[in-house]
């Protein structure tokens, strides 16, 4: 950095020495990304939600462009845990990359078996347990959208670590009071929050005349969400200020990274804006610590919800 | 580091030329010394929309043919076919535009180590890399013999320089207002066979490489083909441009066709499963 | 119409001649854009919401343009229902122009006045209840996040309104589940839907540091939410086959307003756009016409809900 | 029909010139015959980015200036400071781009019927409205005094032309960059009193209209003023430009900036409750 400002953070016990992270699902597990930067030179890689068994995702088309956005319908295709952790986490940590391992599962059982697996792994600098998947044992709603379904993931995965990697819990918006969600897994034993996952929409192929994606519906993402994202921070800030915030939702500059710190959040992740740029990320971390500066902050950590003050 | 898009850069690359030519825009980019790593069939990934677009996406193109000149340096040329925002906005973009660009992208066609008979099909803009890649077969000592299709002449893309560098060149229209009446894999058993076809390359809409595709299995030939598949990133971070394909022991997976392709091999391809839900395979 | 498509719809017993109407609040009450287009050629004009009393709305700044989008907080500023009634509606029926009212209130009763003071009132195609604001009997909850709320709301309105005049039902999407509180406000005595309203975003000014908005929060609307309307649209209508919808959000072309109604609206609403535009309701109402014929339609009715068949 | 916006239009109008003037890009815009019902606090709305914009709302601009030449019809000029996305495009579109515009909207500054002595304040690019008032008034026979201020000389908007409409033209800027140091309120009282002003006309940022309300109102000059508000419309459909207005009868309502100013008496604003929480009045 060519700044004197701090931008080191911390979510938990986790400590990095800048708060631009990758999010989860849009770096894939960090190699395709490693041609254009350094990994070490982020805060974090957080890598795609992993699932027990390997796993091939949802139907083609799996994306659509919307205006300043995109919806994605990649269903959670990856290599399965044990493949995650035999290739992909120990490349991650050869290139001195901070790693946030999202894990995602069908059952809150699931959830714990994962905890169990990373537990035994070394080098994880925290857990995002990213509960917008479906639950099939409750109709496919999403755990997030629900408090008890939500906290009884938490829960499960809470029971096997216990406290040696930070718990970060990461909700959907699409819920009608955030809070309470966010309030539950934090009395489940999160210890941040990450927020937000995309927004439910769909596109309808005027050709076809029928949903465009194979999954019809699928996750807006990009900056047309930007706003409901500064919002829900602000709102979960707001009601649990102690709580630490990974915050994301169509960042794709040092301005926006930093709107989100003012409303809440103590560290970014740089979705969508990576497919569109590949060194988005590296030029957000540059033109935060030059905005940090030029309005007089020296760490980081005075601006973290700054907008809340006075 | 890892190797994949391992020759890729990220920068800005002017617009030396952009030409009308029938329904397609011709455009050159300066590229400079990183034109020694482009071959043929990988592409280049492009903003489109300017500073404040609401375009988010980059759009993918293949490289049509590399040149080297003392004048403008290393060039790569783009077939672009004005069809959505992204591309009309690309085609209407003048001489000295400067475009951020990330390539060279994704895998290149095979090129045998001895000259064979080559067979070179491309459906509407699909022509594009065969042309690049078709000289450097020729320098290779390769016959190489083309077949090109579209719905209507007009988007038949064969420039005279390109050629000059095939032996024989074919054109179907589905509508006959150019060469012969008919899609390029009317007689394509035949061609095969008569011409002693090796290996055939082939770029175009999915239907037609997946007919030729049936058509090369059942005469035993090899086939590259470049896929096209709606990418939203290009760089293999996002898994939405995904083929179903099958692996020397039948195992299917979905491979990004951005990195595992576009160019890949017809047979491993597992077209039927296209568009399906993978829960099923 | 240049188009032999017949354009024709109907929300419950209300019928009109096309099916592109304004959105309520983004037309005032018809006399600004009566410049740019004869009313009487579009579908309806809904009017800005209307509640009993004059009210001087929320303080300025009241807008934030986001990317594809803007956030709004107005805070219902208008004349009052017995000034709407005296000045706005008879100058709307002077001009032939079919008129929906949105009636807004702070409390159920309320809503109960409003429709009382419509019913007496002629020349009214239908009401929509917008019912996506602060309850101030609930901790100034919407009262549209909260099926009771909103079934108690429609419940007022219906006891008053005896099936002369259409009841809509003005929905948002900041809910866990749009299907359940359509069915509840269905059950209640709606006869349409209107989906969906703005959804609840937020703005950082970077210069203040603090929220942008007097309002603090604002409703985010523009071409940025369409994937979220369509989304919405097509579950209700998945939902709800029979009941008609009046959809909106982002419609900014003729194209918009297709892909809504394939997905399950009997008419659309125009809102942000004719900020960006003002003769946009006549675009839009040319261009659908010319993409229906293009795909063998020969009334809008066949459209309706396309997406959901076969 | 009704009669606000009665007027306004919505047309594609052509960039005749565009040039840059110190921190500005002075464009002129062909109007045709719409020049006609152009008033001096009149304004424009543009499109701004192009078709693939994520922009969505149109930008204000008052007109500076209009004339109707038989070489280009009707005319007017803007003044534009590029500050953010929307203007920053504006000022770099070229000669010939057309540009989607509705106008004219809004009221127009109020023109004595008698030869007064009057007083134009402009801030910043808030002189452009002025020269075009200017030369209407002259044309009246008023005596018009010309007060320009910015932070810094290249902010002083004051071509060579518009000079000539005015009897006089004192500069401000707050670093002393350019004419006095200070502020156009400094010297403000002792200009009304000494040059018998009977009217000011201002426009500018806010707080110097505020400024001047009071030095106005506390020497009995009338003082219309064209305030600038945050418009998503500009044609009065989405209530977000609004400003505390007091009637004739003390009752104070929300007025719409765009509608019923930009040009409005400054005295019947209510300076020290924009931005409040009106439900606390
Ligand atoms: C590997 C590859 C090579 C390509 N080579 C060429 C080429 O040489 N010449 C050329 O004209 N075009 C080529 N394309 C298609 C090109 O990238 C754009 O998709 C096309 O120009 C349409 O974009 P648009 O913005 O005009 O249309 P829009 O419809 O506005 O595009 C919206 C989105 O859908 C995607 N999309 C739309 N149509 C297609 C399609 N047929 N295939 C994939 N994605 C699509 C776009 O990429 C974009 O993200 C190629 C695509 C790929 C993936
Ligand atoms: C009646 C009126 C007359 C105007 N006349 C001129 C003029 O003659 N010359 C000139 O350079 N500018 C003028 N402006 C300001 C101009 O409309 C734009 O707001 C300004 O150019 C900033 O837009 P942007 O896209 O560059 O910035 P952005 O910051 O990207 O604008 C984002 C949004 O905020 C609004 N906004 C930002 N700043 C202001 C502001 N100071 N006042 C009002 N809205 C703002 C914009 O309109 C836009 O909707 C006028 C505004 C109004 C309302
Ligand atoms: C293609 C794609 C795939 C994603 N996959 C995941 C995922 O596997 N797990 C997860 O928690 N979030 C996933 N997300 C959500 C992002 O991590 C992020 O929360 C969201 O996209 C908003 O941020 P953005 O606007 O910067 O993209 C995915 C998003 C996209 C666009
Ligand atoms: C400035 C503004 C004011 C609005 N006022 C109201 C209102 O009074 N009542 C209401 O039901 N909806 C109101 N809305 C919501 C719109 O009617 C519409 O539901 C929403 O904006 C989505 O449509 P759009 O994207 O076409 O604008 C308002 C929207 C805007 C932008
Ligand atoms: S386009 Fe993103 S992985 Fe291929
Ligand atoms: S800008 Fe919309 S009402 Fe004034």
């Amino acid at each position: 950095m060519s700044t004197s400002v701090d931008l080191s953070t911390t979510l938990g016990d986790a400590w990095f020495p800048t708060p631009i992270f990758t999010a989860s699902g849009c770096a894939s597990n960090g190699k395709e990304l490693a041609q254009f930067f350094p990994l070490k030179d982020i805060g974090a890689v957080v890598t795609k939600s992993v699932m027990t068994k390997p796993r091939h995702g949802r139907a083609t088309p799996r994306m659509a462009e919307t205006p300043s956005g995109m919806l994605n319908s990649i269903g959670l295709q990856g290599p399965g845990i044990d493949a995650f952790l035999a290739n992909d986490l120990p490349w991650l940590i050869s290139q001195g990359s901070r790693v946030i391992v999202s894990i995602a599962g069908e059952t809150s059982d699931e959830y714990g078996v994962l905890a169990r697996k990373l537990r035994a792994a070394s080098g994880i600098s925290a857990i995002e347990v990213n509960i917008s998947c479906p639950n099939v044992e409750n109709r496919g709603l999403v755990f997030a959208a629900d408090s008890d379904a939500s906290c009884r993931v938490i829960d499960s995965v809470r029971k096997v670590i216990g406290g040696e990697i930070p718990i970060i819990a990461k909700l959907t918006p699409d819920v009608t009071d955030i809070a309470k969600i966010a309030q539950g897994v934090v009395d489940s034993g999160a210890d941040a929050l990450a927020l937000i996952n995309t927004v439910l929409g769909m596109v309808i192929n005027l050709d076809t005349m029928k949903p465009h994606l194979g999954g019809k519906t699928g996750g807006l993402s990009g900056p047309a969400i930007r706003p409901i994202a500064v919002r829900t921070i602000y709102q979960v800030h707001n009601a649990l200020p102690s709580i630490p915030i990974l915050g994301m939702g169509g960042v794709a500059s040092g301005r926006d990274a930093l709107e989100l710190i003012l409303a809440g959040a103590s560290g970014v992740s740089v979705g969508t804006a990576s497919f569109g740029n590949p060194t988005a990320i590296m030029s957000i971390q540059k033109e935060l610590a030059l905005l940090l500066q030029a309005r007089g902050f020296t760490s980081l950590q005075q601006a973290i919800g700054y907008a809340h003050r006075g | 580091m890892s190797t994949i898009n391992k020759s890729a850069a990220q920068f800005l690359a002017p617009i030396i030329a952009n030409k009308r030519i029938g329904s397609y825009h011709q455009i050159i980019l300066g590229v400079g010394d990183l034109v020694k790593n482009c071959r043929p069939g990988n592409f280049i990934a492009i903003s489109v929309g300017g500073d404040s677009s609401r375009m988010i996406l980059r759009r993918a193109f293949a490289i049509s043919r590399t040149s080297d000149s003392a004048q403008y340096g290393g060039t790569i040329e783009l077939i672009v076919a004005p069809h959505g925002a992204g591309s009309r906005w690309l085609a209407s973009q003048s001489e000295g535009t400067e475009l951020d660009v990330v390539t060279p992208l994704g895998t290149a066609f095979g090129i045998p180590t001895e000259p064979v008979n080559a067979l070179l099909i491309g459906g509407g803009y699909g022509s594009a890399p065969l042309f690049g890649l078709a000289e450097v077969l020729k320098n290779r000592g390769c016959r190489t013999d083309m077949l090109l299709g579209a719905s209507v002449g007009e988007k038949i893309y064969a420039p005279m320089e390109g050629k000059r560098s095939v032996n024989s060149l074919q054109i179907f229209t589905e509508d006959g207002s150019m060469g012969e009446k008919g899609r390029v894999t009317s007689r394509l058993e035949a061609i095969i066979s008569e011409r002693a076809i090796d290996i055939i390359y082939s770029c175009g809409p999915m239907p037609m490489l997946r007919a030729i595709t049936e058509i090369a299995q059942a005469n035993d030939v090899i086939h590259q083909c470049a896929v096209e598949e709606a990418m939203a990133c290009g760089v293999g971070i996002c898994m939405t441009c995904v083929l179903p394909v099958k692996d020397e022991t039948g195992i299917i997976s979905m491979k990004r066709s951005c990195i595992d392709g576009p160019v890949i091999d017809g047979s491993s391809v597992c077209w039927d499963l296209v568009g399906k839900n993978p829960a099923e395979f």
